[in-house]
């Protein structure tokens, strides 16, 4: 197959696709094996095509569950406007639950509200399951099993992020003890959260690394 | 944090408004604990929880977290809660959880210390690294806010097919699985107790969608087409039902042009509504 | 408005939209005086989008309703691959909602997110309607005047029923429930096959590992 004839039908059926197209799927469409393409060549493919968006109104992203052709935000304005309907805005205590959630999974209820201070609704968390930003991984094997959240390749996917690296950072905690000795603040690992957050390794994989630390 | 961090911070809050009363959005807080009581409610509304608002009690006064003033803090904050209290506002529990803690500090921090205690925890520790932790969540909790979504900042590309003689397969679905559903949904939200559901005969509400498409193909039709005699008493009873649930609901209306004329089944008139959402759009944003 | 960006802009809406755009849809998109373009200017941008799809995977195409993208005939084997594999299954919102209006018709959509606690999302709705199981059957006489659902004689067919009334009563049910405990799906959280770990690995999957262990 010529390489033109194969971008071709690349770029068709990621435009035409309802969502994002992983690398399998794409190489799923030829059936005939003399046809079918290496991963490389779809690869390659695929960034000819990134590049052709260049100075365009669209892109080709490639998001957590593939690549997904999007408008780009800068014409967000008028886009926006084929549609009469609004966007839905959340609510501050729903974005910091999903933050505390997608920063420091697995974590439980219990742990959300110990941070934030105030009890969680269910309605919050249950908004967030039903969007699937967010899944239940498992218990924490306490009294009561609680459910330990964590979040999806959909919702990577819905902020057009590849991996949970690309969120914003978080602050640093500035250091107590340094800044103010007076302060005894007990073990200094208790202060370190970063390792809280899914780390990709060198094979692109993302590990969710780090226990679940409670503070008592 | 440095200051230059602190005062940016403070820059940026000073641009987003915290409120908004009668439409007015208010970007700055009111300066003294006078707050009128229509203001209040919204007021607290825009605090997510007692650690928000000590936050919000020390940025006011431009100072630094990790030199939490636990003397003026405590005061400001008890203030706040008498406030809530004189309003009559129902005090949720983790505001009072914090007072407790508050008053606690103070205390331990007024009382002369041992000189070998000296060495204990600052009581102000524990507090300052809540606050610290919850300011760091509520801060990236705004970055991800900013974070490019689908269907607001982008949209999906949809090119249609060349070609349409494909039937694109549907998932199947089996009765059961929809059965299930609707008995879990119904357990969930409680409904068999308070709202008497079970009373409602199905086939009413099924009589109802049926005289609605009567109307959707005609717009006035006469009340007397909607029975079918043959189905008997019961048949007639249950449409009789179904258009006294719809009238009471507003879908539809009786009209009569004067006594003893035909009656005529219509939909129900057109209000004046322009300017007004959707109700299920107001339930969605 | 510069050329490009109002370039930029056309393409993008032509490629979101659901359907065709005329040019008097196109000019909507403009709101402010100043950046709205001429017809002139529309047609002459629409002209270069044409020229610009030469030898690529999608054309723009006019039809009688206006422009749209679509796919070239010349990959449509390929492309049409895409829908050859299984359809995905509905959700639990999706047939939560159903279940509502069946059973609860005629209904709103705030009477459905009255009972469900959470907010009933348009393509919900809309994924419904396009199966023509359910039908906007009239509207509430309140602000808004929001619509309301209803079955259809399609749904009946679909599920070999004659009428509504055999469907089992909400008695029934219950009684169904203690009869047949498998019926009973419980809380999506205690579903054990999401009581895992998942991990993104390098092909974009999600593979399931062992549950996160967890300090206390």
């Amino acid at each position: 197959m010529k390489d033109d004839q194969l971008k071709n039908i690349v770029e068709a059926a990621l435009m035409a696709a309802d969502g994002a197209l992983n690398i399998d799927r794409l190489l799923q469409l030829f059936e005939l094996e003399e046809e079918k393409p290496s991963r490389d060549q779809i690869k390659k493919v695929l960034a000819t095509l990134v590049a052709e968006c260049e100075g365009r109104g669209v892109e080709l992203k490639r998001i957590a569950s593939g690549y997904r052709y999007q408008t780009r935000t800068e014409v967000q304005p008028w886009v926006a406007r084929l549609w009469h309907e609004k966007p839905q805005r959340y609510t501050r205590a729903l974005l910091e639950t999903l933050s505390l959630i997608v920063y420091r999974q697995p974590i439980t209820r219990g742990e959300i509200e110990e941070v934030r201070g105030v009890s969680v609704s269910s309605n919050t968390i249950k908004t967030l399951l039903e969007r699937e930003w967010i899944k239940v991984m498992g218990h924490k094997e306490v009294p009561g099993r609680p459910a330990l959240y964590g979040s999806t390749k959909k919702f990577l996917d819905y902020f057009s992020l590849k991996t949970l690296d690309e969120l914003p950072s978080l602050a640093e905690l500035a250091d107590l003890d340094q800044e103010h000795p007076e302060l005894d603040l007990g073990a200094p690992e208790e202060n370190d959260d970063q390792a809280k957050l899914g780390v990709v390794t060198d094979s692109g994989e993302i590990e969710i690394v780090g226990p679940n630390q409670t503070r008592h | 944090m440095t200051d230059n961090e602190n005062t940016s911070q403070d820059n940026l809050q000073g641009e987003l408004p915290f409120a908004v009363v009668k439409g007015e959005p208010m970007t700055v807080p009111p300066e003294d604990l006078y707050i009128p009581p229509d203001a209040l409610e919204i007021f607290l509304d825009a605090f997510e929880g007692p650690l928000d608002l000590l936050l919000y009690l020390i940025k006011r006064q431009n100072l630094d977290i990790l030199s939490l003033p636990v003397y003026q803090i405590t005061q400001q904050y008890m203030s706040y809660i008498e406030l809530m209290q004189e309003m009559r506002l129902e005090l949720a529990a983790e505001y009072l959880v914090m007072a407790a803690m508050l008053a606690e500090i103070k205390s331990r921090l007024l009382l002369p210390r041992p000189v070998e205690e000296d060495e204990e925890d600052d009581p102000r520790a524990e507090l300052i690294r809540r606050l610290q932790e919850y300011e760091r969540f509520k801060k990236v909790a705004e970055d991800v806010d900013q974070l490019p979504r689908m269907n607001r900042d982008t949209f999906g590309v949809s090119v249609l097919q060349a070609e349409y003689d494909y039937e694109r397969p549907q998932p199947t679905v089996d009765l059961k699985d929809v059965i299930a559903a609707f008995q879990d949904v119904m357990q969930r939200a409680k409904m068999f107790a308070s709202h008497h559901v079970g009373h409602e005969p199905l086939s009413v509400r099924e009589r109802m969608s049926r005289v609605l498409s009567m109307l959707h193909v005609e717009d006035f039709v006469e009340f007397s087409r909607f029975y079918d005699v043959e189905e008997g008493r019961s048949g007639v009873i249950v449409t009789f039902l179904a258009m006294l649930e719809l009238i009471k609901g507003h879908v539809i209306e009786l009209v009569q042009a004067e006594p003893f004329a035909p009656i005529y089944i219509k939909p129900a008139v057109k209000g004046d509504v322009t300017n007004e959402l959707a109700e299920d759009e107001v339930n969605y944003e």
